[in-house]
């Protein structure tokens, strides 16, 4: 599978200047001086005086450009107070935020710790945006499969370092963290698991941090909370203890195509993936967590199906590779009823 | 506004461009170089400065030289075998 | 891409970029200037034009200039002397 | 302290700028030109050199001339009229 990286640095990006406005024309800019990063600028723009950082660069598009005019010729400019850019590096590797999956389809979503990049997944630094990425604290290596970035596409380590240090390198990642490409592919039928456990502090951490880094209250009584999730969801989690016929990618398009385009289970959304079994349980020490998540108002859809994967399994259990089922399911939801 | 002074990339070229009255300036500070495909500016200056100088030089000391001096040298030498 | 030009900052220092086959090109009105650091470019461009039409005058005001004048004059002296 | 680079606006003047010991640098690749005016620098570089070369020909060939070659040869001529 690959990832997406969404953020980017470009210049006429309103999210990306102070005042959430890109600069008026004619105005002052003014780049952070201690900030590295490059900045793809598409159109051609009018100012006044433009400050650039000590490190870093502004990259032409072809017709882009700067025109010059005096302080005050523009009368839309008001005081004249330069518009800054934003510091570059808020955008975090961890952040599941600024991931995209390459193979998104209605009805699925991914548990937080695999919105970020997985061990088997390519990721993609799309090369017609400017970006700049931290790569956390270093506490452990970031392992992918294959990292794609300025149209180049790098899977060796040896290859990686060196674009890493390389000034075009260090514009766009930066901090302690380490990258790792190892070029394997997931050569498990039955899929393997995402790899970002040790990491789901930092993942959480990001993807909270514009909540006060607080979880909302879940919307049901006895919410659950999925491996690989940061915080309680109302629903169902189906686990499956799969033997080795089990296929996920073919488990994952019947539930889709089987069950979910089903009308009774509008408004569910579905995330299936292998997850580490906890460590106390028998023999396989994986497992796979079906994630049924109601996303509307109305309660029950997810528990329905929840039972309708358990009735699959009880027939068709030798066909799917799957040995052994069991469910979990939230209460009523909160204020219903009270 | 096209006559405004600007910096444009056209077809991957970078540009610099004025209008009819219009400077492009560039100015470091007093220790600062500007470099052209590193070469440094101002020891062309320099060296534009020393040609004109040594040129000047040139002029002064082949000043005064009849353009014909090796005719000049030859009818005199003429003149000394008609003796 | 890297082919795209760009302006860059590195550690405070100002760089132009082009790609490998890009060029960096200064367009002025008819009275708009270049200036590095003070210097007109334009004026550089002349005096290097002046500096070599001076040279090629110099060279065709001493062209034909025997090597040896020097010793021919002294020759012809001596040749004097000896009448 | 390290200053920005900065590019301003100066009376309709465009003027990019860089701190007291910072440098403005103009960078092409192999294949690219840096043109002032149409004027390619590389071929200024080649005059300037080219002058500079000329000059010390120049120098080498004329060095020696002694400084009143026409004196004496309007000497000689008197004396050669005075015999």
């Amino acid at each position: 599978a690959s990832k997406l990286w969404v953020p980017n640095t470009d210049f006429e990006v309103a999210a990306n200047w102070s005042q959430n406005r890109t600069p008026c024309e004619g105005g002052a800019v003014e780049f952070p001086a201690n900030k590295m990063l490059s900045v793809l600028v598409r159109e051609s723009h009018a100012v006044s005086d433009l400050l650039l950082p000590l490190d870093g660069e502004l990259v032409l598009a072809s017709g882009a450009g700067f025109g010059i005019s005096d302080a005050g010729s523009h009368r839309d400019c008001g005081t004249g107070d330069p518009a800054v850019f934003r510091d570059p590096d808020r955008f975090s590797w961890y952040d599941p935020h600024l991931w995209r999956s390459g193979d998104e389809a209605p009805g699925l979503f991914s548990v937080d710790a695999e919105r970020v990049p997985c061990r088997h997944d390519d990721v993609v630094f799309p090369p017609s945006a400017s970006f700049r990425v931290g790569l956390g604290p270093g506490a452990s290596p970031v392992r992918v499969r294959s990292i794609s970035a300025l149209g180049r596409t790098f899977t060796s380590d040896e290859d990686l370092a060196a674009f890493l240090a390389s000034r075009a390198g260090r514009l766009r990642f930066h901090g302690p963290g380490v990258l790792s490409v190892d070029p394997e592919d997931c050569a498990d039928p039955s899929g393997c698991v995402c790899g970002n456990a040790e990491a789901q502090p930092w993942i959480c951490a990001a993807l909270l941090q514009p909540l006060g880094s607080r979880c909302p209250q879940a919307a049901c009584h006895g919410a659950l909370r999925p491996h690989g999730q940061c915080c309680d969801l109302c629903g169902a989690v189906v686990l499956l203890t799969h033997g080795p016929a089990f296929d996920l990618e073919r488990y994952r398009a019947r539930v889709l195509g089987t069950f979910l385009g089903l009308p009774q289970y509008q408004g569910l959304q579905v995330a299936v993936s292998k997850v580490p079994r906890p460590p106390r349980l028998r023999e396989a020490d994986t497992e796979i967590q079906v994630v049924l998540a109601e996303t509307g108002p109305e309660t029950g859809g997810a528990g329905r199906l929840a039972r309708a994967l358990l009735a699959d399994v009880a027939e068709h259990g030798e066909a799917l590779g799957v040995l052994a089922v069991t469910m979990r399911e939230s209460g009523a939801h909160v204020g219903v009823g009270s | 506004d096209l006559q405004q002074p600007r910096m444009a990339a056209e077809r991957g070229n970078l540009v610099f461009l004025t209008g009819s009255a219009q400077n492009i300036e560039f100015r470091t500070g007093s220790l600062g170089k500007i470099k052209l495909n590193d070469e440094d500016f101002s020891e062309c200056l320099h060296q534009i400065q020393k040609n004109k100088e040594d040129i000047i030089e040139l002029k002064r000391s082949t000043v005064g030289l009849p353009q014909n001096i090796s005719s000049q040298i030859h009818q005199l030498n003429s003149k000394l075998v008609d003796l």
